[in-house]
């Protein structure tokens, strides 16, 4: 493996890059190039999964975020009719700039202030079987009880938005 | 089974059927059609899709012809079952030509009669979206009429080699040929 | 509760791969599913009927290659037909003999236009096309040997027709018909009937009932598909037509796949026909001749032929001069377009391609 | 030098550099030169990545160039017509021609399109079809990215590109292009289940993500994947032709409906990039079927003598021939009719697949038995179970159509039957029936 100089040439890029594309994101003009900075800081997050040797998370990361919501967030900016594609201005603008800088000054404070326990750098090690793992003898519970709400949200969706056919209408 | 034959019905034998029940729709009958009085046309129309034994059941064709002092509105009406057709003339008036429309009764007829407006101007009363099928709206006039005249100054087009203009007729005003006297 | 969705008006054509010819369609469809449909014609509106008025009856003729320039031998025979009926012409055994194996080989001709348009528009990427082009290729060929043009024939005369075969005609016709096209249906036949993808895209699209067919006067493919055993060939047989025995295929349901399947099936029966007609080919003269500037009696005539769109029909008024008084063409394809809003209102755009590539329209009919 | 190189068919892959079998010898001695050189640790790792990627993508380019080639060639055949052959011999400079002549046309964007969406899009969707390429082993120890996760990868990669061509779509702002995206989006979210479920299964047998694993797992059982999940393969390789747009289920870009679909205003080298974008995407699926399911690098024995990478690019034309072949034959499916069947058909196959799958490895886990018993007992429940599912599939959710024969009844004479003329005209007349739905 290379050794630190490699890793940390790749955090920072991959930090700046998202960093940059969620502060476009917000400031973007058209919505659906807002949609896209985000995908692309999706992606960014997915690279400083792969820096901390998180494969498995990373790939999904794209897999999920990059690939649905991105598509998600699009379908929702075109099937809702009569929104205008364009980041207008609010009033709130002032207000809110000065609440992000609060909550930046927050994080800032605690990430330099806490001694962070920082463990010596393990080799990349492969995530995927450890995660079935975990997935399946100790939290057997909980990934069951998830799996029923998605399917229970997935089929009230279906039913919310089903058109009822003629007959049914008819009648 | 033989081999059928589409029978044409002599026009004095469906005069007799409508005025069996329609007696004024019937203006006269020649041995190859019927003309029918425009005002009842309508009810004749109906009459002959309607009754068993002229069936009519099937509209082939609809068309107009500029007889110079009226205009012909021709229609061939046909029975599939009984393999017979039946040619059926309603006469209008040449310069403001109106006939009701037969849409209602079948409605193959829909866009033959947009086409017989189009071309001829022809106004069928009834239909349900009386627009022009090919030129476009403001086309001035309607090309099939025997008036339409394709060269400015009278002259008609075509048939140099076979004289038919009467001597004195290039240019100057247009004088029709009435049909009937071959000349 | 749906999700609401504005209105969006789509032109299908003039400018549509798949409109053959310049016929625009005006579709105002709610997401997929069309709402209304109107119809724009007129692009291709040469106004023959006013140039046919001017010409004397021969020269009329190529008008008729012009009209449905996909079946211009049937174009031809219809007016020919009808002059000769106006003018009380009697044509020799001969030439109806021909005239008849002609008519029967420019239906397979267009049916293989049509059959292969259709399945394009069903979405085959241009194979079935390119196949039935293959053997549409072979037929123009023997158009070419007799009369010099492939597509815009004008073979037939007032009287008979224009040239008698050459020797080499019948032996390359026997080839065709015998050994070449059988083989050739068989495999489009593999191909397309009973295929599932076709039978999910043409099975219920474009559905026509028997009563609607008859009161819009549809004709050809179009009435048989809804169960109407109507064919002109049979009700008024012209040509020897009356001589040869041949079936008129009838479909179920009047949708496009039963109007794609008895395409396929009346080409078949043309190859028997032809067969009959070149066992029978009697000797004698191809052509009566008649004054090239006919003046037949005045009056009106009205006769039709069974063309590969429907029923051809020339209403001709004459007032003893050498030029038609009024020429009158029922045009098969704009009747058949009659019913083209019952047809698609209701069903996707999708749908609605493939049921125009059914009704198989030839814009220079329609619009003449 | 010869001698040791025909001398050696059973002998294993050598290791000196110009034994072309495995090419990463040939890296491997690159990296060296560098190493003695004294370069720096990280120079030799970048040099390496740099040596991968420009294998892969020299390959990718070559290949993109000759499928246009070959797939014009292979329908034109199936068509009874010859194919390009008049540029160069046998029409080989064709594709050239092409990409030349989509260079210097020029780059027309629609006043009203959105610049930046309208640019990024083409390059959007090619990148993910060439990353997919990454992760695909290419001999023993030939494969630029070993990753453990290989499978969710391609995964993720075949994700992006859906992205990239609705906002392709979108941003050419034309109702055509908007129609093409809608479907695309549609199209590709749905079959990405049953692509995800079908590889679940072959990733169960192998025991392991890693695409090298799963192609040592066939080397060592001495038998194909395909073999042991027919209905995996299906349903993937079904799926995929749906995901690429390719016949019979190219709704994006249906010639004969929407004209063009989502890269109807594209012109020049952007719609090029489509174009090739779309190659490289089947050449793509092809590779991942032929590593996954045909055996990757390895062929029975085979693969000693003649180099891997070379038996992967001949089972990559093998697949892709099929997919040309079903472009050139099969009709296309309506956008309804291919979403009910990934819904109604593909998914639920794919999860009966998997719970079989589930229930033979964990035999094969507990129980221990040798593979050389389990296996062939294996082969052929799953051949009997694809077959028997397929069969009792079709039999209960098909579409009702066969209530009509599929040929038309023959009359010899005219017989109308008398009906009455439908009661009321208007311009629609009600004569004319409902569109009856077919329901698949």
């Amino acid at each position: 493996m290379i050794d630190d100089a490699g890793i940390v040439v790749a955090f920072w890029i991959l930090s700046a890059t998202t960093v940059i594309c969620a502060l476009m994101v917000a400031a973007a003009r058209n919505l659906i190039h807002a949609v896209l900075f985000l995908a692309l800081t999706f992606v960014g997050v997915a690279g400083i999964y792969i820096v901390l040797s998180a494969d498995f998370v990373a790939v999904v990361q794209v897999l999920i975020y990059a690939g649905a919501v991105g598509v998600l967030m699009t379908f929702a900016i075109m099937l809702t009719p009569g929104a205008d594609r364009l980041n207008s201005s609010t009033v709130f603008q002032a207000p809110a700039l000065v609440l992000s800088a609060l909550v930046l000054a927050v994080i800032v404070f605690v990430a330099l202030d806490t001694e962070w326990a920082i463990s010596d750098r393990q080799a990349f090690s492969a995530t995927a079987r450890s995660l079935g793992e975990a997935f399946l003898k100790p939290y057997i519970v909980p990934f069951e009880v998830a799996s029923v709400l998605l399917a229970a949200a997935m089929i009230g969706a279906i039913v919310l938005s089903r058109e009822e056919p003629e007959d049914e209408r008819a009648a | 089974m033989p081999h059928a034959v589409t029978v044409t019905l002599p026009g004095q034998a469906v005069a007799e059927r409508i005025r069996s029940s329609l007696p004024p729709a019937v203006r006269d009958a020649t041995d190859g059609y019927v003309v029918l009085e425009p005002a009842h046309a309508f009810e004749a129309m109906q009459f002959i899709r309607d009754d068993e034994q002229l069936d009519g059941k099937y509209l082939v064709q609809l068309c107009s012809v500029d007889m110079i002092t009226r205009i012909d509105v021709v229609y061939h009406i046909a029975s599939l079952a009984q393999n017979h057709i039946i040619e059926v003339k309603v006469p209008a008036d040449h310069e403001q030509p109106e006939v009701p429309s037969v849409t209602p009764i079948w409605v193959g007829a829909k866009l033959q009669e947009r086409e017989v407006y189009d071309l001829m101007g022809v106004v069928f009363t009834g239909h349900p979206e009386l627009t022009r099928l090919f030129l476009w709206d403001k086309f001035p006039g309607h090309p099939l009429r025997k008036d339409f005249m394709a060269l400015p100054g009278g002259q008609k087009p075509g048939l140099s080699q076979f004289p038919k203009q009467v001597p004195g007729q290039t240019g100057g005003e247009f004088r029709p040929r009435v049909p009937g006297t071959g000349e | 509760m749906a999700i609401k969705s504005d209105l969006v008006e789509v032109n299908i054509g003039p400018q549509h791969p798949s409109t053959h010819g310049v016929f625009r369609m005006v579709a105002i469809i709610d997401g997929e599913r069309i709402v209304d449909v109107k119809m724009v014609v007129g692009y291709l509106h040469r106004s023959m009927e006013k140039l046919a008025e001017e010409r004397t009856y021969t020269q009329n003729i190529p008008f008729t290659d012009r009209m449905d320039y996909l079946a211009a031998m049937t174009g031809n025979l219809g007016y020919v037909l009808s002059v000769e009926k106006l003018a009380g012409v009697e044509v020799p055994e001969r030439a109806q003999y021909l005239r008849t194996i002609f008519a029967e080989l420019q239906r397979i001709a267009s049916h293989e236009m049509a059959t292969g348009a259709f399945i394009n528009d069903c979405g085959a990427w241009q194979t079935p096309v390119m196949w039935c082009f293959r053997d549409r290729e072979k037929v123009l060929d023997l158009f070419e040997m007799v009369c010099g043009a492939r597509i815009t024939t004008n073979y037939m005369r007032i009287g008979g027709v224009a040239f008698d075969i050459p020797d080499e005609f019948l032996p390359a016709l026997d080839r065709l018909i015998n050994d070449d096209l059988p083989r050739r249906f068989e495999e489009l036949e593999q191909l397309i009937v009973g295929n599932e993808i076709i039978l999910m895209r043409a099975r219920d699209v474009g559905i026509v009932t028997p009563e609607l067919a008859i009161n819009a006067s549809l004709s050809g493919p179009m009435i048989r598909s809804a169960g109407i055993a109507w064919d002109i060939r049979k009700a008024d047989p012209y040509c020897v037509y009356d001589r040869v025995n041949f079936d008129i295929p009838v479909g179920y349901n009047g949708d496009s796949y039963d109007r794609m399947v008895i395409r396929i099936e009346e080409m078949k029966q043309s190859l028997r026909i032809i067969r009959q007609c070149m066992s029978d080919l009697p000797a004698g003269p191809h052509k009566v001749d008649v004054p090239l500037a006919l003046r037949p009696p005045a009056g009106e005539a009205y006769s039709r032929v069974e063309s590969p769109k429907g029923e051809l029909g020339f209403y001709v008024v004459s007032d003893g001069s050498s030029a038609p008084y009024r020429w009158h063409v029922r045009p098969p394809s704009l009747i058949n377009l009659t019913v083209l809003r019952e047809m698609t209102v209701g069903q996707t755009i999708a749908d609605a391609i493939v049921t125009l590539g059914s009704i198989d329209i030839n814009v220079g009919e329609v619009d003449r | 030098m010869i001698g040791a190189l025909l001398a050696a068919p059973t002998a294993l892959v050598t290791d000196n550099w110009w034994d072309i079998r495995d090419l990463s010898n040939l890296s491997g001695a690159i990296l060296d030169l560098i190493e003695d050189a004294g370069g720096p640790g990280w120079l030799t790792y970048v040099v390496g990545a740099l040596l991968g990627t420009l294998g892969i993508v020299s390959f990718i380019g070559g290949v993109a160039i000759i499928n246009i080639w070959i797939e014009r060639r292979v329908v034109g055949r199936m068509q009874s017509r010859l194919g390009p052959n008049r540029v160069g011999p046998f029409g080989l400079l064709q594709p050239v021609a092409d990409a030349i002549k989509l260079m210097q046309k020029e780059v027309l964007q629609p006043r009203v399109a959105d610049g930046l969406v309208f640019t990024v899009a083409p390059i959007a969707f090619t990148v993910p079809g060439i990353a997919l390429l990454a992760v695909i082993p290419w001999g023993r120890n030939m494969v630029l990215a070993d990753l453990d996760v290989g499978i969710v990868f391609l995964f993720a990669m075949s994700s992006l590109a859906a992205l990239a061509v609705f906002i392709g779509g979108y941003g050419s702002n034309n109702k055509y292009a908007l129609f093409g995206s809608m479907r695309v989006i549609a199209m590709l979210v749905t079959y990405e289940i049953p692509i995800v479920l079908s590889l679940l299964g072959v990733v169960m047998f192998a025991g392991s993500m890693n695409l090298n694993q799963i192609v040592l797992f066939q080397a060592d059982n001495w038998l194909f994947l395909i073999m042991l999940q027919p209905l995996a393969f299906l349903i993937y390789f079904l799926s995929s032709s749906a995901e690429l747009n390719r016949t019979p289920a190219d709704l994006a870009e249906a010639e004969s409906e929407i004209a063009g679909g989502y890269h109807v205003e594209y012109s020049g080298m952007k719609f090029g990039l489509y174009y090739a974008a779309e190659l490289i995407n089947a050449v793509a699926v092809s590779t991942i079927i032929a590593t996954v399911f045909l055996g990757g690098w390895w062929l029975y024995k085979i693969d000693e003598i003649v180099p891997g990478w070379m038996i992967v690019i001949g089972k990559i034309y093998a697949v892709y021939f099929v997919f040309i072949w079903t472009r050139g034959t099969l009709p296309r499916f309506r956008i309804d009719q291919l979403l009910a069947f990934a819904w109604k058909w593909m998914t639920p196959m794919a999860i009966i697949n998997i719970l079989l799958v589930a229930g033979e490895v964990v035999l094969w886990e507990e129980t221990g038995w040798s593979a050389g018993l389990l296996l062939p007992l294996y082969i052929a429940i799953n051949g009997a179970m694809t077959a028997v599912l397929i069969v009792a599939w079709v039999r209960v959710m098909a579409p009702k159509f066969q209530r009509y024969p599929d040929r038309p009844r023959m009359y010899d004479g005219i017989d109308v039957p008398s009906l009455p003329a439908p009661a009321s005209i208007g311009p629609t007349a009600p004569g004319a029936a409902p569109a009856r739905r077919a329901t698949v």
